[in-house]
This record gives structure tokens, C-alpha cells and sequence, in this order.
């Protein structure tokens, strides 16, 4: 019966590794981080990495919920920068039309994905670079490729607000929205299914599971946190423009995975992502402050992903 | 000229001029080819038509054969990436097709003509403007400076740093503390100036240069968010319109107009077309705009 | 005859289980040994062992006579040792030949040989009694017919030494008899057989020596003829099993289910039947007649050409899962791994998934209700679980089968479709699961079984429906039933 | 037994639609663009398509194999410019160096690629993405930022040369790779392994597969045809440069996908896949043809991506 014992002290081990073996990646990151630049650890410069983070951490966890229902949703990025877009350029037509308008864009945006992808049967794949390439050409065309400079006045606390004076209003955002979809994901049935959707689509539309519907919901709310991490960028930039989200679906992808989300779907936490998230902020931060060269940068950042990705995921293999 | 299977009873003769760009996604761009179309719009027996390549060469060759197909008698061409395209270029030109270039200069194959500004002689001149500034500021020509590029290893880029760079080379007391890219974007520019500002105290950067204005009003915003505005002078360089607002309220010390060369390359064009000379570069003169002319000043777009 | 395998001291631990204990387990050179045990008693961890993908903790292997190095299943075919493991392992996509020679193609210079390869898998499978269709993807066969080619798989490579994990789990008698013509030629011809099955009768009829583990233990080995049925379960599960069928007490013969007409098209031909509340209504038929297309047509899993489904009298539209669902129908799917379970998920979230709307307290799932139902699942089903976190993944074939049982007798259906329910259920607990189907017969529930055990069949059903060739060709009382009748139904005659 | 019959009879109809329906859509599409405008069945137009798709279309092969087994490779981009950087920059050291030099450099790096991919357990898609930023940085610093100029005289033919004077040279290359491929695919062990990997890895592994070695071997493929490409290029443009394969990933895999290539792994032919590259050909000639503005023509080409996916699946999904 010992062997017995023995197994559970390992398991409890092999739980805790999973949880807490991406923060212990973080931890080591800080504290070679610090050991860099001592500019590193000032307060400042870690307000400013957790501003830095926060847009592209609420498109990232609205692309966790897609990945993890087995699917990838590339036209964050269009979606973000329409949202944007449509900031400034509601402006005239009051507040409510600036905030909700790109809300409501996002929205209808990532349902239109969700049911293309599930009524026609489709790969999210395709359709969403499609809908990239889509939502580009709208927003260029809504914009005639110029700039829509300024945001209303009663929105800027959005994106340059500070509470206490200190903290990026922007991270409060993505602190909230993190633990709003982690509890979504854990305690409802809709977060169950989301991930029962990804690891078996067969089995669960045979219990009884609305497949498709969750489905379309969960591109709806990456749409519709692309639009609202609009919102933000625009009232940060005090600007709406049609590029703003170039390149952001890799990024938001990147850091879902290396948080741990599988991107055949069914496994991966809110939790992870952040983690991702914090790991590629951190170290672009870092070879900013310590001044790396441009092209060097990049072959580090690639490097680095790489590397944390293989750390992250020792222990899950070691088990297996 | 006459396409090769225009028919040619009518009138005056259809003029086709195709236009191929880099891309349609900067306001620079935009605004040139809308000054192209403008042009072309009073002359009836003139069209335009327009490609862009999406910022990938492969598709702008693309979008240059496809205008080939459809025939056309001679080819404005605006590119980033101008080494690859040259081949192509070659061949229009043996096809019988004149070619120049508009807004961005590229030496070296048989263009008719290029109208544009020269980013190379606009980055020595932003070389010659810091070393002014710092001597002023600091009573020799000596300092920290912070250089932003754009997409690294993008010509326009390299050129404009790279220019400023070999000014600076004969000033060993000018430092460049930092350099790094801002991918020509705002959003970009100001993360990225958020860590230069954290590495580099209060006191210890004395310029920065970046070599667009989208970076620019990046940077100032990233100074503002760090209080820290005013404390060193900030130029970018394209001249667009918000550029020239943040001039106005003291936050950008200079930028230098890099004007979309639409209508002057479209005079160029016709001239070409017309049989007349045209000069092998036609520079469109850089324009330093500071508080002083800034009134008086347009954007560049 | 010497020893050909040898494994000795085996322990094998996953986290927080110890599936092997200290086994010690040998096989002689020619023999058919069968591998008995409950649930989780850690046969398939043995031999996987064996397959080269995965490693003893602690524990030496020898194979004819030297420690077995194999390190990949490459290296174990090599030696002539060919698995049949006890889950489907096939390439969806591709068709039944290039699965059977998978890994091992037949080549002409540097290309496949594919019309050898057709020509040996035809002769393999003819050898087996079955007809497959060799050019559509294996995805779109039955499970029995997927594990007919798994076997075939297996014959194809001439191995010397041929280990079975349930491979009868899914058939019919048809299947098996042919299965064990083929066992018995092959220890002929001096081949070693290694065979695990939950159906006494097979080892009685097959094997030579058969050895009993328990929970990770090793119990012992005995020649065939030293033991029979009662004293071998006494072996496996540890004391006598009396009954194994409760008796048959159906009272309410109201109607709930009546399907007239149901037709689509190459699979269902104009089935009509009716379930009452409180029975179990066995469907029999040999493997491709049809029975799984009809459970799965009533429960909405694919659309249906023509006919009429009747809940309690009144007609009913049922064009996907959800709406047979709300109508109060269950179905335990046949194929546990593809259509059963979510294997990521725990044990208590498969158990859960389906009824997870009805334990919400303010739109958040009630923890506690759910631990509850997952518990008494596992309490009532005899799942073997270090805990309802498991993955699902991890557990045996027979406990993985439960969970979906669990899944499906936790949303209190008034109609209830098992597909197979035990397949690959020992038999301790097949005891209890038929217990569980009399019990919810008797409180009103129309329990549907489809099955391709007999005795099963015989010994829990109401009425039997036998099908062939997508038709309902009888039907038979309990009175009336024995295998004899339903096999003439099943391969011919009309009523 | 009529039944049966159908059965059979719907079946061959399915086949066949599988098999021509994506010719019955290039049929269409040509049909379309030759009703639209005249200039498109210009023999000079028809072969400047073939050119313009050839070098993506060989990337798209490799690519193709990649999906095959369930993976994804992003870094073919930056692999196609390194190599074009190669045949510009090794010039001097004569004309084998400058052909095989990046051909090697594309085998090595797919081989490392797959190698990361198979023994760290890792998601192709994280390795790829930072062997993307890892190539594109090595580039930059080959060439410090500039384009290498002129490409051996010699090797000119294989990016300029035209066949009869006619029949660009790089087509053919792309017909004969294409052919060489799906060949393989189809009749070899290793091609059968391809999609058996896709299908079901684990049950490949138990059929005695190794696994790893064939994913690896397949992104070794994917570079190769990568550097290969990279060679087409540079002698093309008689230039070398680092930013030369921009965007092409996501090109290729859309070729890839349109042509009825599952990202799940396991289905999916080359023939599809030259299909979906000559629909996207096509479709971007037609829109310069016929004078689209260039924001209308994202917005076209993404609907059109997305249509012609639904399309050729349509008969997949009737049959299931
Ligand atoms: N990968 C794994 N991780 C954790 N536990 C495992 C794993 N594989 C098997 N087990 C556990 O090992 C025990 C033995 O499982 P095994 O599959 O060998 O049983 P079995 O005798 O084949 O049962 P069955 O008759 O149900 O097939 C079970 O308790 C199972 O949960
Ligand atoms: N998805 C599918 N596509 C095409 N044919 C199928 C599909 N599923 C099943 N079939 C075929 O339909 C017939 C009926 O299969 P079904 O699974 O209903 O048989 P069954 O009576 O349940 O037998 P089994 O014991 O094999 O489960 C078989 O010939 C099978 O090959
Ligand atoms: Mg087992
Ligand atoms: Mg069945």
C-alpha cells in the first residue's frame, strides 16, 4: 500500500508542476531579468510592461477560447484596428456611439466567423484569413487609408487612464477580463462545453451539446474583446487607423501557446495565457532596455519563445 | 506610344499609364496615388491604373506583369523593396514601355526618370540638424541620441537612419544609445520608447530621431505618459498632419515634409509620354518644418 | 515446451496508480494463454509493455530466452510479436488495405504494391468470414468491422507470437467463430497466442493456460483443465457471483417509443417498432445489419429520409441530438473513445457534461451536486479510479465504457439506447450494469439494448428485435427467444 | 439489395465529384474571368499566371506535406529569402556553392525544425513561429538590411528562362516538383506515412512507423522546397534579399487548405493543392486585370477564399 502513497505524493507533485511550473518559468525569467538591468524591477518599468501587455492580452485570451474549442481566429487584428477605427471616427455621434459601435463590430464580426465556420463547415482557418483579408479592405476603405485622429474626450481614461496615478487603467481591463472569462471557463456550463467542443466534437454534440452555437458564441467574444481591445488601443493612441492590428494574431496565438493551450483544442487555462503573455511582454522589455540590436532582437525573441515553449511543457511530458 | 492593341481611330489617342505601389496601407501612398488620379482626371484620353503590392514584392511584380497584359504605354512605379524589382523592370524596359519612378528614388536601371525625394540626402541632412542641435544644447557636438527605425532591413528605413548615421560617424562624443525598430507604427514606437525611457534616467538622452511620423507622435505620446515631455528634443520625418500639430503645441522640435511626388511625377509622365526630355532625377527639395515655418506650412498628407 | 516469454518482478506506476505490482507472468512456446481480470486490473498496461511504447518501473522482460530490447513497435514486429491493442488503431482516412499493411507495405522497387497488398488483405479477411469494403476509408465502417481489420492487421505479419486485447469486444458469434478457427490453425502452426477477453466462454473454448490479475496483482496460473467458470471468477473477482441475469419483471406495457416507417437510404429500410415504459428491448444482428444507423437515426445523430418518430402517442421532430434529448432520450454509444467521452476531461466532467444545465445555481455549476453524481457513478459502476479528477484518458478500456455508462444513467432518461453497453465490462461488473438496466426498467425507463452477446441478449431482454440488412426481420418474446432463433433471423428467414 | 446498389452508385458520384469537383471550380472560375475580360485568355496572360505561381506553388507543396501530418511550418517565408540571400551572396564562390548552398541551408533548417518539433514534443506552430523570427533575423544580418545584387550568370535560366522562348522555365520546375511529389505521396512508403501521421500518429507508431524520423524528414522537405524557391527567386529578380518571403506562409497554407487540405492532418493531395494556388493566381490576376481598387480587392479576395472553400467542401460534407 505504500506504492499507493508514494503515487499520490507524486501526483500531487505532478498537479502542482502543472500549475504553478509556468509561474516558476516566469519567476526564473524575473529574476534573470533582474539580474540583466537592475532597471528591470523599477516599479516604472513594470507598470509600463503590464500597460505594454494589456491590448494584446485581451485579444489573446478571446483567441485561448477559440484555440481551445479547436479552431483559430486570425482576423483579431482587422477586427481590433476597425474597432479602432470606428472610435474616432463616432465620434461626432457621442460617446455611446464610439463605445459601443466597435463593441458591437467585434461582435458581429467574430459571430458572422463563428457561423460561416460551423454552417458551412468550413476551417477557421480559412475563414478567418479571409475574414482578415475582409475586415483590412473594410477598414481601409472606411478610413480612405488615412489616419482618424482623436478619440472622445470622456473615453481617453480607457486607454490613458491611471488609478492611484499609478496603474494603467488599460491593465485593470485586462485583469478583469481574464478573471471574468477564467471563471466563465471553469464554472459554467458554457466554459465546459467550450472545452469539451475542442477535445471531442462527435462526443459532445452526441450529449446533447449545442456544438454550433457555442461555437459561433466563442468567435462572438473574440470579435467582440478584439473590438473592445480596440476601444483601448484607439483611446491610447488618441487615434483610430487601419494597420493597428497588423500581425496581432500571431502574437495573441504565440502566447496562448506557450501558456500551455493546445492548438488542437480541449486543453489550456485564461491562467496560461497570461502567463504567455507576461513571458513575451517581459522579454521584449528586456531586450529593449538592454538595447539589442533590431535583427538580433529578433533571433533572441525567436530563441526565446522556442525555449519557453520546451520548458513549459518538460513536466507534461515527463508524465506522459 | 499606344498600346499594343489599342485601336488607334479614334481621336486622340487612349494614353493607358499604369501605376504600381508598394503597398495602399500608409497615408503617404494613399495620398500619392489619389494626386495621380487628380492629375490624370483632366486629361480625358488619360487612365490610370493602379496595382499595389501589399507590401510584398512578389505581388507587386505580379501586379506589374498584370498590368502588362492589359497593355499600357508607360509605368510609374513607387517601391520599398527596389533591388527586386529591377529584373522586372529590365524587361519593360526592353518591351519598349517607359518606366520612371514616383516617391522613392531607385538608382541603378534604365527609369526614364525618377520624381521624388531622396531619403538617403534627407537622412544626412537629419545627420547635419542633430549635430546642430546637440552643439547647441550641449556647447559641443556631443550627446546621447535615440534612433527609431522603421521595419528593419526596409530600404526606406535604412536609408534614412543609415544617412543620418554616416553624418554622425565623424562625431565620436555623439552616442547612439539606442536602436531600435518602431515597425513605422505607433502603437510600436511608444512600447518601445516606454523601455528606452526606463532604461535611460531623466538626463541621459538628449535627441531622438524617428524616421517616421507615425513613430514620432509615438514617442511623444510615450514622453507624455512618462511626464517626461520637453525634456529632449524629439524630430520625425514625413511632415504628416498630426506632425505638424504637435510642432505647433511644442512637442515635436522638427520633421522634415516627404511629400508624395503624385503630382510631379504625373507632369513627369506626360512629358515622357509627350516625347519631351525630362531630367534623369527630379528631387523634390526636402523641407525642414519647425515652430517657425509650421504656420505657414502644409502636411505632407 | 520452453518459455518464449518471461516477465518478471513487472511493476508498472502512472501517477498516483500503481497498475503492476510485482507481476510475474511467463508464456510457453505454442500456447494460447488467456489474460483474465476485472476492470483495471492492469492487463493492457502488460501489454503495452510488450509493444515497445511504453517502459516497465521496475521489472525485467525476456523474450526467447534474452532481455527484451525493443525500444520502439518497430523493433517488437521485428521479433515477430504482433499486438492487436485493445482500442482501434487505425488511420481514418485511409481504406482497410493500406491500414493492414500500414508500416509494413508491400514494395515494388521503391513503390507500394498495392494490388498484392489488396490481393493478401482479401485472402485475410475471406479467411475470416467478412466482407469489407477494401476502398472507402476505415472511418466510414462499423466498429466491428474496424476491429476485423485490426486482426487481419495482425495476421498479415506472420508473426510467431500474437498478443489479442479484447479483440472480440465488438463482435458477433459469426466474427468470433471464425476468429477462433483462425486461433486454433495458428497454434497449429506453432504460433504463441497471448488473449484477453471478459467472455469465459472464449477461454474455455480457446486457451490452454490462463493467468488472473487483480488490481495490479498477480493472482495466478492455471491449465485450462484444471478449472471451470465459477472458480475462475472466484479468481478473478474474489468471491461467487450467483445470479448474473436479474429476472425479467416487466409489468408496465405502455407504449413511449413508437417509430413507424424510419427509412435512410442504404443503411435503414422501413423499420417499425414500438418501446414500452419499464421493459428492455434487446436489437440483435450480425455486425453491419444496421442496429447501430437505427439507434442513431432515433437519437438524431444523422439525418433520417423518411418516417415518423412517436414520443408517448404524439409525433415528434428530432433533427439533432439536443431534441431527443429534451424528449428524454439516451444514448451510450458504441464507440467509447471517438463518440463516448471527452478523453481530456475528468471522469466527473464526462460524467457531467450532459446534464450540467440542470445542476447550475445562477448560471454557475453546482460543485457540489456534481461531485455528488460523479461519486455515486463511480460508487454504483465500480469505476477503478485513484479519484473523479482522472482524465479520462488514463483509465482502462472497461472503466472508460462505465464513465459513459455513468454519463448517460446520470441524466435519468425515460428512454435509454446502450449500443453495446458492455462492451469490454468484466464480468463482475456486467452483473451490476445488468442490475442497473432491470432496476431502471422497473422504475418505468425503456431500456433499448444493442447487442452482439447473446446470452446477454437472452438473458436481460423483454423482446428481441432482429435485424438484417437494415430491416427489422423479427421479433421475438422472451419466451420465445434462443440463439438459434435469432441467428435465422439474423442471416435469412422472414416472418 | 437495391439498396446496396444506390449505395454503391453514390458512391462513385462522390468519388468522382471529389476528384473533379475542384477542377469543375477552376473551370468555372476560368469560364467567369474569360467572360469578364478578353485579356485573361491572352496566351501572354495565361503564361505570366504560370510564372507568378510557380515559386508560391513550391512552397505550397512543401507546405502541403507538413499539413499531411498535422503540423504547420511558418518559417518557409524567411527560409525562401535566406536562400535567395545565399544565391546572391555566395556568388563568388561559384555556381554550385550559390545552387547548393541554399538548398542545404533550406534541408538544414527544416531538419532542425522537425527535429525541435519531434523530440521536444513541441507545437509546430511555436517552432516555426520563432524559426520565422530566427531566419528573418539571420537574414537581416547576413545581408546588414541590403539587398544582395546579381545572381550567377549561369543560374539565370532557372528564374529567367523561358521554354520555346515561351513557357517560363520556373513553371515547369513547379509542374515537375509537383509531379515528383505527389508521386511520392501516392506510391512510396514515405508518402503513405505522411498522411498515416496526419491520420492517427499514435497508431502509426504502433504499426512500427518512426514517427519522428518522417516528420522530420518532411520539414527537411518543406525547407528544401523552400530554399529551392529561394533560388527561383534570386535568380528571378537577380537579387537577393531578407524580406523577399513576406507573408508567403500564410499564401501557401491557403493554397494548401483551399485545395481540400485538412489542418487536421491526414487528408489532402497535391493536385488540390496546385488547384488552390492556381484559384488564388487567378483570382488576384483577374482583379488587377479588371482594374479593382486595391482595398475592394482584399475585401473580394477574401470573400473568394472563403467561397471557393465552401465550395470544394461542399461534396465532402454531403457524403459524410
Ligand atoms: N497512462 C495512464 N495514466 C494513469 N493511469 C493509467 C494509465 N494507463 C492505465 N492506467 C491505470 O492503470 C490501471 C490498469 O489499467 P489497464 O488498462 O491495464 O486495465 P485492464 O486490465 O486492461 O482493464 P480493462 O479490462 O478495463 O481493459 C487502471 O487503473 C488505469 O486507470
Ligand atoms: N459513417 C458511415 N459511412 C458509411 N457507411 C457507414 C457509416 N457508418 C456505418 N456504415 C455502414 O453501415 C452499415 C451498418 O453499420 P452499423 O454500425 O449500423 O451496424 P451494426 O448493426 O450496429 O453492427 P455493428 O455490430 O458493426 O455495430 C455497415 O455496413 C457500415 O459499414
Ligand atoms: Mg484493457
Ligand atoms: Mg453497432
Amino acid at each position: 500500500m505504500e506504492e499507493i502513497n508514494n503515487k499520490k505524493n507524486s501526483m500531487h507533485l505532478g498537479t502542482y508542476f502543472e500549475k504553478y511550473g509556468m509561474l516558476l518559468l516566469l519567476l526564473v525569467l524575473f529574476v534573470i531579468c533582474s539580474l540583466i538591468t537592475p532597471v528591470f524591477l523599477k516599479p516604472g518599468n513594470l507598470l509600463n510592461i503590464a500597460r505594454q501587455i494589456s491590448i494584446i492580452g485581451i485579444v489573446s485570451i478571446g483567441m485561448t477560447l477559440v484555440i481551445l474549442t479547436g479552431g483559430i481566429d486570425l482576423s483579431v487584428g482587422p477586427i481590433l484596428a476597425c474597432g479602432a477605427l470606428l472610435v474616432a471616427g463616432l465620434k461626432e455621434y457621442g460617446i455611446v456611439a464610439a463605445f459601443v459601435g466597435p463593441l458591437i463590430f467585434g461582435l458581429c464580426a467574430g459571430l458572422l466567423n463563428g457561423t460561416v465556420i460551423t454552417k458551412f463547415k468550413v476551417q477557421p482557418f480559412i475563414v478567418t484569413l479571409g475574414a482578415m483579408s475582409i475586415y483590412t479592405g473594410l477598414g481601409l476603405t472606411y478610413s480612405k487609408g488615412h489616419p482618424i485622429i482623436g478619440t472622445p474626450e470622456m473615453l481617453r481614461f480607457i486607454g490613458q487612464g491611471k488609478v492611484f496615478g499609478v496603474i494603467p487603467f488599460q491593465a485593470i481591463l485586462f485583469i478583469s477580463v481574464a478573471i471574468i472569462i477564467a471563471i466563465i471557463l471553469k464554472y459554467t456550463p458554457f466554459g465546459r462545453y467550450t472545452y469539451a467542443i475542442g477535445g471531442n466534437p462527435e462526443a459532445s454534440k452526441l450529449s446533447g451539446i449545442n456544438v454550433d452555437r457555442v461555437t459561433i458564441y466563442i468567435y462572438g467574444l473574440s470579435g467582440l474583446l478584439a473590438g473592445f481591445a480596440g476601444i483601448i488601443m484607439a483611446t491610447h493612441l488618441n487615434v483610430g487607423e487601419a494597420r493597428l492590428g497588423t500581425g496581432m494574431e500571431m502574437d495573441a496565438i504565440a502566447a496562448a501557446v506557450i501558456g500551455g493551450t493546445s492548438l488542437k483544442g480541449g486543453s489550456g487555462t485564461i491562467f496560461g495565457t497570461v502567463i504567455g503573455i507576461l513571458v513575451i511582454g517581459i522579454l521584449s522589455n528586456l531586450l529593449n532596455l538592454i538595447n539589442v540590436p533590431s535583427y538580433a532582437q529578433m533571433i533572441f525573441k525567436g530563441l526565446i519563445i522556442v525555449v519557453a515553449t520546451v520548458l513549459q511543457g518538460l513536466h507534461d511530458k515527463k508524465s506522459v | 506610344g499606344g498600346s499594343q492593341d489599342s485601336s488607334s481611330d479614334t481621336e486622340e489617342e487612349q494614353i493607358v499609364i499604369g501605376l504600381s505601389q508598394e503597398g495602399l496601407d500608409h497615408p503617404f501612398m494613399v495620398t500619392q496615388r489619389e494626386q495621380i488620379m487628380d492629375a490624370a482626371s483632366k486629361y480625358p484620353n488619360v487612365s490610370v491604373i493602379a496595382t499595389d503590392g501589399q507590401n510584398s514584392v512578389v505581388k507587386q511584380v505580379a501586379g506589374i506583369e498584370d498590368m502588362l497584359s492589359q497593355g499600357i504605354d508607360l509605368l510609374m512605379v513607387q517601391a520599398s523593396k527596389a533591388e527586386g524589382l529591377k529584373q522586372k523592370l529590365t524587361e519593360v524596359h526592353e518591351q519598349g514601355i517607359p518606366f520612371m519612378f514616383v516617391g522613392k528614388p531607385i538608382s541603378g536601371t534604365e527609369a526614364v526618370t525618377m520624381v521624388s525625394m531622396d531619403n538617403l540626402d534627407l537622412g544626412h541632412t537629419i545627420g547635419e540638424y542633430i549635430v546642430e542641435v546637440l552643439t547647441d544644447r550641449n556647447g559641443a557636438p556631443k550627446g546621447n541620441i535615440v534612433m527609431l527605425e522603421g521595419i528593419p532591413g526596409d530600404q526606406t528605413s535604412e536609408d534614412r537612419i543609415g544617412g543620418a548615421k554616416e553624418i554622425l560617424a565623424d562625431y565620436p562624443d555623439i552616442k547612439i544609445i539606442a536602436q531600435v525598430a518602431g515597425e513605422y507604427r505607433r502603437p510600436e514606437a511608444f512600447n518601445v520608447m516606454q523601455d528606452i525611457l526606463q532604461a535611460n534616467p531623466e538626463g541621459t538622452i538628449d535627441f531622438v530621431y524617428a524616421c517616421n511620423g507615425e513613430m514620432a507622435l509615438g514617442v511623444i505620446q510615450a514622453l507624455k505618459d512618462a511626464g517626461r515631455l520637453g525634456e529632449m528634443p524629439v524630430v520625425g520625418l514625413d511632415g504628416q498632419k498630426e506632425e505638424l500639430d504637435a510642432i505647433k503645441a511644442g512637442e515635436l522640435m522638427a520633421t522634415w515634409l516627404y511629400k508624395p511626388a503624385g503630382y510631379e511625377g504625373f507632369d513627369a509622365a506626360m512629358k515622357i509620354l509627350n516625347g519631351e526630355e525630362v531630367e534623369e532625377f527630379i528631387i523634390i527639395p526636402g523641407q525642414r518644418i519647425d515652430a517657425e515655418n509650421v504656420d505657414v506650412s502644409e502636411p505632407a498628407f | 515446451m520452453s518459455d518464449i516469454l518471461v516477465m518478471k518482478n513487472i511493476t508498472k506506476k502512472f501517477p498516483g496508480v500503481t497498475a503492476l505490482n510485482n507481476v510475474t507472468f511467463s508464456c510457453k512456446k505454442g500456447e494460447v494463454h488467456a489474460l483474465m481480470g476485472e476492470n483495471g486490473a492492469g492487463k493492457s498496461t502488460l501489454i503495452k509493455l510488450l509493444s515497445g511504447a511504453s517502459t516497465p518501473t521496475s521489472g525485467e522482460i525476456f523474450f526467447e530466452g534474452k532481455p527484451l530490447k525493443a525500444k520502439t513497435p518497430h523493433d517488437v514486429q521485428d521479433l515477430g510479436i504482433a499486438i492487436i491493442h485493445q482500442e482501434l488503431n487505425l488511420v481514418p482516412n485511409m481504406n482497410a488495405v493500406e491500414n493492414i499493411f500500414l508500416g509494413r507495405e508491400i514494395k515494388n522497387g521503391q513503390f507500394v504494391n498495392f494490388k498484392e497488398m489488396k490481393k493478401r488483405s482479401q485472402e485475410i479477411l475471406r479467411s475470416l468470414n467478412i466482407k469489407i469494403n477494401l476502398e472507402v476509408p476505415v472511418r466510414k465502417l462499423s466498429v466491428a468491422q474496424q476491429q476485423m481489420i485490426e486482426i487481419a492487421k495482425a495476421l498479415s505479419m506472420d508473426a510467431s507470437f500474437i498478443i489479442m486485447d479484447e479483440p472480440t469486444a465488438s463482435l458477433t458469434n459469426n466474427e468470433i467463430d471464425a476468429l477462433f478457427e483462425i486461433v486454433c490453425s495458428l497454434k497449429e502452426k506453432g504460433v504463441t497466442i497471448i488473449f484477453i477477453s471478459h467472455h469465459l466462454s472464449e477461454i474455455f473454448e480457446c486457451a490452454d493456460r490462463v493467468t488472473v490479475l487483480k488490481d495490479g496483482e498477480y493472482i495466478g496460473t492455471k491449465d485450462i483443465d484444471e478449472i471451470d467458470e465459477s472458480s475462475l471468477i472466484r479468481m478473478m473477482v474474489g468471491r461467487e457471483l450467483s445470479e448474473i441475469y436479474p429476472d425479467i419483471s416487466s409489468v408496465n406495457k405502455t407504449p413511449i417509443l413508437e417509430v413507424k416507417g424510419l427509412s435512410r437510404k442504404g443503411v435503414l429500410d422501413n423499420i417499425n417498432f414500438t418501446a414500452n415504459k419499464g421493459e428492455v428491448l434487446g436489437i440483435a444482428g450480425l455486425v453491419g445489419s444496421g442496429r447501430t444507423e437505427l439507434a442513431r437515426a432515433i437519437f438524431g445523430a444523422d439525418k433520417i429520409d423518411s418516417g415518423v418518430i412517436k414520443i408517448d402517442g404524439k409525433e415528434v421532430t428530432i433533427n439533432q441530438s439536443i431534441d431527443a434529448m429534451k424528449q428524454g432520450i439516451g444514448f451510450v454509444t458504441e464507440d467509447r473513445k471517438s463518440q463516448g467521452l471527452i478523453l481530456g476531461l475528468t471522469i466527473r466532467e464526462n460524467i457531467c457534461i450532459s446534464l450540467l444545465k440542470s445542476i447550475t445555481n445562477k448560471a454557475f455549476v453546482n460543485k457540489y451536486k456534481e461531485k455528488e453524481i460523479a461519486n455515486r457513478y463511480i460508487k454504483s459502476l465500480k469505476i477503478a479510479t485513484p479519484s473523479m479528477e482522472a482524465k479520462a484518458v488514463n483509465l482502462s478500456g472497461g472503466n472508460q465504457q462505465k464513465v459513459v455508462l455513468g454519463k448517460w444513467l446520470a441524466r435519468e432518461c425515460r428512454i435509454i439506447i446502450l449500443d453495446e453497453p458492455t462492451r469490454g465490462i468484466d464480468v463482475g461488473a456486467k452483473v451490476e450494469i445488468y442490475n442497473l438496466m432491470r432496476e431502471l426498467s422497473n422504475n418505468g425507463t425503456a431500456v433499448i439494448m444493442i447487442s452482439s452477446e447473446l446470452p446477454e441478449i437472452i438473458g436481460m431482454s423483454d423482446r428481441v428485435l432482429v435485424m438484417r440488412e437494415g430491416r427489422i426481420n423479427g421479433e421475438l418474446t422472451h419466451e420465445e427467444v434462443t440463439e438459434e432463433k435469432i441467428l435465422e433471423y439474423a442471416m435469412g428467414g422472414c416472418n
